[in-house]
């Protein structure tokens, strides 16, 4: 039974978004009830996963769909699935943090889908499949396809918010387009020069045929890495980000930006490491090495200072996703296991951290009716409950201990200090005291109020029309998800060693 | 003709003309989607970006000397029993020897089938986006979008 | 020897325990004072307990949960530690004492998530002290800045506003900006060992240039020790209620900042290595100048806290010069100092409270002639400002005699008339205070009687600077115990 | 902007250019890709394990099978993402769109259609079934039935073919399409072998093991052309009423 639980956690959730679209519009209790169901499921089964992974006999599942082993060939004829503790580990997240987000859904979807509440779960179910699939995958094609699912649904999901998301969506479609398309080019060139399309057999005929030096590879690398990139939001590409995320439906927001960013982030790492192999990325023969740590570097600072410079927090928050983004491109680029495993904790922590933030300022902005950090006072007394999980998520932003954001920036540091890339760790700590900056000011302003006298930039209007009175703590389907996320943030801090022995034990 | 030209077309550009042309495409679409300011403009350069991807797949799998990937020595009248009777099989296997290279390469098109499912699952999104964008600004035009959205934008 | 106990972690937890009591009897003072009273009490014995062991040369030594490869949270009680827990721990007691009075008699808001902050402050106060290696020092540091924030800031007007900021700016600032990357690379030199032990674990680990900048980064970094230029938090910290003021810049926060740099020289690199590597001149140079600057600047100052914030900035400068010489003599008068200038400053802390209670002046220039309503403070105003100033009979005189014998030690003749430019500035700037409160007449056109109704404050505040007042006496008469601790850092 | 495109363009032209330096010419059959083990296995081998001619259906339903499964939810994700983006269902029930139909084309293409509807459905269900020997399966097959519909609402107007094909049922025919791929690939499942590892159903299938793969691939295939039927019809009347399905083209 344990081997076929990769493809589990695949069906559950899909035939869940079936199930879902045939009950129809007129039932969302029973719709939430069915999502909740299937995730819930998913996630448990995930969570075996990982045990299974763990267990000494089994390092990696593979799973050949339709059984074709490899008889006469040496490559695979099919398509497998292949998960390590890795792969485990973020199908988990994946699957966990979906499952929260359901939980939280419950009064928003009915809220914000505007009667589509069935399509909106199916489409967040088969989302869910789409970033599972593409974290288990060993199929460079099939890799592809997943990502065109995870792309499709997102441009739905965003669209289903106001104007203004559609139109950021639209934008999102065509960079999501290239993106992907440019990936597709890149597996072509791979498949011209090798004629297979599983991953691990790719790299190893590169390694046999001594391919490295050829012009194709390196294009299709690089091709590779910008459709990636572009996925991902690698800061000069990282356009469609900010306003796709703060204008989608708050439940759709709260779901993709700790996801969607990420796995491409863990994509990236299983392209150069399995894909091409280290031997070739790393290489000293291409420039790119430290050229992309300088990109990250970039993109850490104008990802922080373009935080720094917004007032709405919700567009706060996504600049901020793009700074993380380059910590990760950078930890992975470094060149050593410390940095790639850090990355790779930095992957589950900033998961957690950025659902924390999301779901608080959602909560926030629904309640107080405006996203201006201005409009935020003295919410400490208004609502404690919410702020206290915001407080935690932001301490881990900023990389305060004993949260799992300090331990990713240690391990991150560790990881530039011993590749002597000294620009990345100055970065790094430039960009945690930008957050403190930012952080401390929302705090400020949330814990003593507007100082009489002090002229505001917000017309008296936003707030009379809801006065402090109509401002309360939010039902508990938002608030157990907000307190779920930042227990997990501590969590992941204090369970940090083991999992970075994992990830170690697993990268080398 | 310069020699020099001449014999870089005759290297480089006759046996790979099938590059060449699905690069020239793809550069048109890419070019519709950066510049374009019309949505459905980008959108038609969208279109022709993945088209050109297709040929290239597909031509990766032509064989000059193959033909369709359909198996075809047993005549047309075999068909039905192939799929019903087992014992055809038997018969099947004693000429089983397949010269591969009069076959294309299948794979291509398989992948590629896959590829056009999704361009078509994506124009057809799109489209809907931009209706949706049209039905709430009124207009296709990029920059009058922007300049309407000038003075309520929060960035 | 080293051995296992649990006595430390209790000390630390006792007063973190508190917190949640203190919350539940919010609607309550007097339970809540109480809680906070038995919290500080208990925490003190329990640091009376440990204090034998240490003497017999002892070590207690407690350790969980290893979070990150090689690193648990630890705590490892030695003499340094032990003597700074002890000033700490006992201060809180009057500090509390004091602080009841003062707030009940300004009736402040907020009293209940003061005395919380308090509470847990100090128990992050506990946590350096004890702390076993850099990680463990380096959060409880982070904690202290964290948990502190809402007292200095607990006006909430704009200047507490503007005090907090700069307040929170400097030392997470810092703290982030050096001290983190200098002890990921100390834990990558050293190879994942951090821990404190009677050997520095940086020892022989690392070359010169690279020892000055993790040497300065490490001394700037732990920016509550008040060095220029990272200094400028202190003053703007004035602005919290006097309570605060007392123990957390006169003791705790600046104390710790101190106390880490003392923790880098001796557990971090080491003396011996230090001479080897050749570096510290540069740190000695840093304080001298903020001796002298700070100094001067506190002489400039009317606001009565603000000058002691100052007076508080040059005395710790001695504490690191003392440690630069990297002579048992020097770092003797150093340890000796932190419980000296801690006992000193607070009754000047203390007094410039009651004075604010009772009268309500700010100024010094407004405390001419205060002596006659005020007596009993303004003598141990005087008694204090002697103590710091260093002369006999007072406690501040051993300090201030064994960092000049250091300085002698080390051939610094520059650093000895260093010190003594500075005790001079030291009576400039503190001793015109109590003398003109005491024998000089209020100026009486410009009174119009407003001055009549003030008396001594309310007997919570007199007490406790009594108490710390009488302290700085008894430490010139018994000063043993304070070297015994020293001896077993040095030795 | 324009500038910028252009440098752009320009610069990955150029880049993609480069690389054709070392690829097999036009047609090659030695090429690595086409003279690959991985493709020179389907060609030889295909027939034999499969019992199908057509090495792409075979290719497509049953070696890659689980990309083609992705394929379907591809097509389903965008039926049900225009309905999400674009349905509004206010004023559809409201019987005044639906009665006065008369948006329907001209007498003689109302004729004509229902002329050649009902081949061109035939021919339909032919593509579908007989993808096996000859190009085809179920995408082709599916899309050629869907447009019959299509070619229904554009002559006898929208509410007409709605009223064979309505939104609920498009849903459920979608549905029931990826249903059967799925479940399919879950009997297999269920009877011990891995997901879509057809071999193990000549236990309930006619056949042994590889006809069992030969069925499995009609069963997949016409639960594909089931999706691609309903999907390419609602995403014609969503696209073409604004979402209001009604009054179409």
């Amino acid at each position: 039974m344990t081997e076929h639980f990769p493809i589990l956690i695949l069906l559950v959730p899909l035939f869940g978004a079936l199930i879902v679209v045939l009950l129809g519009r007129e039932r969302p209790e029973q719709c939430w009830i069915t999502s909740l169901i299937s995730l819930g499921l998913s996630s448990i089964i995930s969570l075996f996963t990982i045990i299974v992974v763990l267990s000494d006999k089994v390092q990696t599942i593979r799973y050949r769909m339709g059984g074709w082993e490899p008889e006469s060939t040496v490559f695979e004829v099919g398509i497998e699935l292949r998960v390590d503790i890795l792969a485990a580990l973020v199908v988990f997240a994946v699957t966990f943090v979906g499952f929260v987000n359901t939980i939280y859904s419950k009064t928003r979807a009915e809220a914000e889908a505007q009667g589509k509440v069935p399509f909106f779960y199916a489409l967040i179910q088969l989302l869910i499949v789409g970033l599972c699939g593409i974290v288990m995958t060993n199929d460079a094609f099939n890799l592809y396809v997943l990502i065109e699912i995870t792309s499709l649904t997102s441009y739905a999901l965003i669209a289903m918010g106001n104007r203004r998301a559609a139109l950021s969506s639209f934008n999102y479609v065509i960079m999501g387009t290239i993106g992907a398309s440019f990936y597709l080019l890149g597996v072509g060139y791979l498949y011209i020069k090798t004629g297979t399309l599983n991953i691990d057999d790719i790299r190893m005929v590169l390694g046999n045929d001594k391919l490295w030096e050829h012009q194709s590879i390196i294009v299709a690398f690089i091709f590779i890495m910008l459709g990636v990139w572009t996925k991902m939001a690698f800061f000069p590409l990282h356009g469609w980000l900010p306003n796709a995320y703060a204008y989608a439906p708050s439940m759709t927001g709260t779901f993709m930006a700790p996801l969607m960013t990420k796995v491409m982030v863990y994509v990236m790492i299983r392209v150069m490491l399995w894909l091409f192999g280290d031997k070739f990325v790393y290489s000293d023969q291409h420039v790119w090495g430290e050229l992309v740590i300088w990109m990250s570097v970039i993109a850490i600072v104008a990802g922080s200072l373009l935080a720094l410079a917004r007032t709405d927090i919700k567009k706060m928050l996504t600049y901020l996703i793009v700074a993380e983004v380059g910590y990760m491109v950078g930890g992975a680029w470094l060149g050593n296991v410390t940095g790639q495993a850090g990355a790779f904790y930095h992957i589950l922590s900033d998961a957690a951290m950025t659902f924390c933030l999301f779901i608080a300022a959602s909560i926030i902005v629904l309640r107080i009716g405006d996203s201006r950090v201005n409009a935020f006072d003295n919410l400490f007394r208004k609502m404690p409950l919410t702020m206290i999980g915001f407080t935690v998520g932001a301490l881990s932003m900023i990389g305060l201990p004993p949260t799992c954001g300090f331990f990713s920036k240690w391990y991150l540091i560790r990881g530039g200090i011993e590749a002597g890339q000294w620009e990345y760790v100055c970065a790094l700590i430039f960009s945690s005291l930008v957050n403190a900056v930012i952080f401390f000011r929302i705090f400020e302003r949330a814990y003593f109020g507007n100082i009489a006298g002090v002229k505001e930039d917000f017309s008296p209007s936003d707030s009379d029309a809801n006065p402090d009175t109509s401002i309360k703590e939010v039902p508990w389907s938002m608030l157990v998800p907000l307190y779920i996320a930042s227990v997990s943030v501590l969590l992941l801090g204090i369970m940090n060693r083991p999992l970075f022995e994992w990830i170690q034990t697993a990268l080398k | 003709m310069d020699p020099i030209i001449a014999n870089f077309i005759e290297e480089n550009i006759v046996p790979k003309f099938n590059y060449w042309i699905y690069v020239i495409l793809m550069m048109i679409g890419l070019y519709a989607m950066i510049t374009k300011n019309n949505l459905i403009k980008k959108l038609i350069g969208m279109a022709i970006f993945q088209t050109a991807i297709i040929l290239f797949y597909v031509s990766i799998g032509v064989k000059e000397t193959g033909g369709i990937p359909i198996i075809s020595h047993h005549g047309p009248d075999h068909h039905q029993e192939a799929e019903v009777h087992s014992e055809e099989s038997s018969k099947n296997l004693k000429h089983n020897i397949i010269d591969k290279d009069k076959y294309a390469n299948p794979l291509p098109h398989v992948l590629m089938l896959t590829a056009i499912v999704v361009g078509v699952s994506t124009l057809g999104l799109a489209l809907a986006i931009s209706q949706r964008i049209h039905k709430s600004f009124g207009t296709l035009e990029e920059d009058e979008i922007l300049n309407e959205l000038r003075p309520g934008g929060h960035d | 020897m080293i051995e296992f106990s649990f006595i430390p972690l209790f000390t630390w937890l006792v007063s973190l325990l508190a917190v949640p009591a203190i919350l539940v009897f919010r609607k309550r003072p007097d339970a809540r004072e109480g809680v906070t009273f038995l919290a500080a009490f208990l925490k003190l014995a329990m640091v009376f307990m440990m204090l034998p062991l240490i003497r017999e040369g002892k070590i207690l030594h407690f350790k969980f949960g290893e979070i990150l490869p090689g690193i648990p949270i630890e705590f490892r009680v030695d003499g340094l530690g032990m003597l700074f827990a002890l000033v700490a721990s006992s201060l809180w007691i009057l500090t509390t004492l004091y602080a009841v009075g003062y707030m009940r008699g300004l009736r402040e808001h907020d009293q209940t998530r003061f005395f919380a902050c308090f509470a847990i402050s100090l128990s992050a106060t506990i946590g350096v002290a004890f702390a076993g290696n850099l990680l463990t020092l380096y959060i409880f540091y982070e904690i202290l800045s964290l948990s502190t924030y809402p007292l200095v800031t607990h006006h909430g007007d704009k200047a507490a506003r503007t005090g907090g900021r700069t307040y929170l700016s400097h030392l997470l600032g810092t703290s982030v900006a050096f001290v983190l990357p200098a002890m990921i690379y100390c834990y990558w030199k050293s190879g994942g060992d951090i821990k404190f032990t009677d050997g520095a674990f940086l020892d022989g680990k690392i070359g010169s240039s690279d020892g000055l900048i993790v040497l300065v980064a490490f001394t700037l970094g732990f920016a509550k020790s008040g060095l220029m230029p990272f200094h400028s938090w202190l003053p703007n910290a004035m602005v919290a209620p006097t309570p605060v003021s007392a123990l957390l810049h006169a003791v705790a926060v600046v104390k710790v900042g101190v106390f880490c740099v003392l923790r880098v020289f001796t557990g971090v690199f080491g003396t011996d290595f230090l001479q080897q590597l050749d570096v510290v001149t540069v740190i000695t140079y840093i304080a001298a100048f903020t001796i002298i600057v700070s100094s001067l600047i506190a002489l400039t100052q009317d606001n009565l806290k603000r000058r002691l914030a100052f007076s508080t900035i040059g005395q710790l400068a001695y504490i690191v010069l003392g440690v630069s010489f990297l002579s048992s003599n020097g770092v003797t008068g150093s340890v000796m100092h932190i419980a000296m200038h801690a006992f000193g400053k607070i009754t000047l802390f203390f007094c410039a409270g009651a004075i604010f209670v009772a009268s309500g002046k700010k100024y010094i220039s407004q405390m001419v002639g205060l002596g006659k309503q005020m007596p009993i403070t303004m003598i141990a105003f005087l008694i204090g400002s002697l103590s710091i100033i260093g002369l006999p009979p007072f406690g501040g005189a051993w300090s201030k005699w064994y960092l000049f014998l250091g300085a002698l030690d080390a051939e610094q003749t520059a650093m000895a008339v260093v010190l003594v430019i500075s005790s001079l500035l030291n009576i400039a700037y503190l001793l015109p205070i109590p003398i003109n409160a005491l024998f000089r007449s209020p100026p009486q056109k410009d009174e119009k009687g407003s001055d009549s109704g003030i008396k001594e404050a309310p007997l919570a505040c007199l007490i406790p600077l009594c108490i710390t007042a009488l302290a700085g006496l008894l430490f010139f008469m018994f000063p043993g115990l304070g070297f015994e601790l020293a001896q077993l850092i040095t030795k | 902007m324009k500038v910028f495109g252009l440098i752009a363009v320009f610069v990955v032209g150029l880049l993609l250019l480069s690389a054709t330096q070392d690829f097999p010419s036009w047609g090659d059959p030695r090429s690595a890709a086409s003279d690959g083990e991985v493709s020179s296995f389907y060609i030889e081998k295909t027939e034999s394990v499969t019992k199908v001619p057509n090495m792409v259906t075979a290719v497509l339903a049953d070696f890659r099978g689980y990309d083609t499964m992705f394929e379907t939810v591809v097509i389903f994700i965008a039926g049900i993402g225009i309905i999400a983006v674009l349905r509004n269902f206010e004023g559809t029930d409201s019987p005044s769109d639906n009665d006065n139909d008369d948006d329907g084309a001209g007498l003689l293409a109302r004729f004509t259609c229902s002329l050649i509807l009902p081949f061109i459905q035939i021919f339909a269900l032919y593509v579908v079934a007989h993808g096996h020997h000859s190009p085809g399966g179920g995408f082709q097959g599916g899309v050629m039935f869907g447009a019959s519909y299509i070619l229904l609402a554009l002559a006898f107007g929208l509410s007409k073919a709605k009223q064979l094909f309505s939104e609920r049922r498009t849903m459920i025919f979608a549905v029931i399409g990826i249903f059967i791929y799925v479940g399919w690939g879950v009997l297999c499942l269920l009877l011990g072998k891995e997901f879509l590892n057809y071999s193990v159903l000549d236990s309930i299938l006619p056949g042994d093991s590889m006809m069992a793969r030969s069925h499995s691939m009609l069963v997949v295939e016409i639960g594909v052309a089931f999706t691609v039927t309903a999907i390419m019809f609602s995403m014609y009347s969503n696209l073409s009423t604004r979402g209001r399905l009604s009054k179409g083209l």
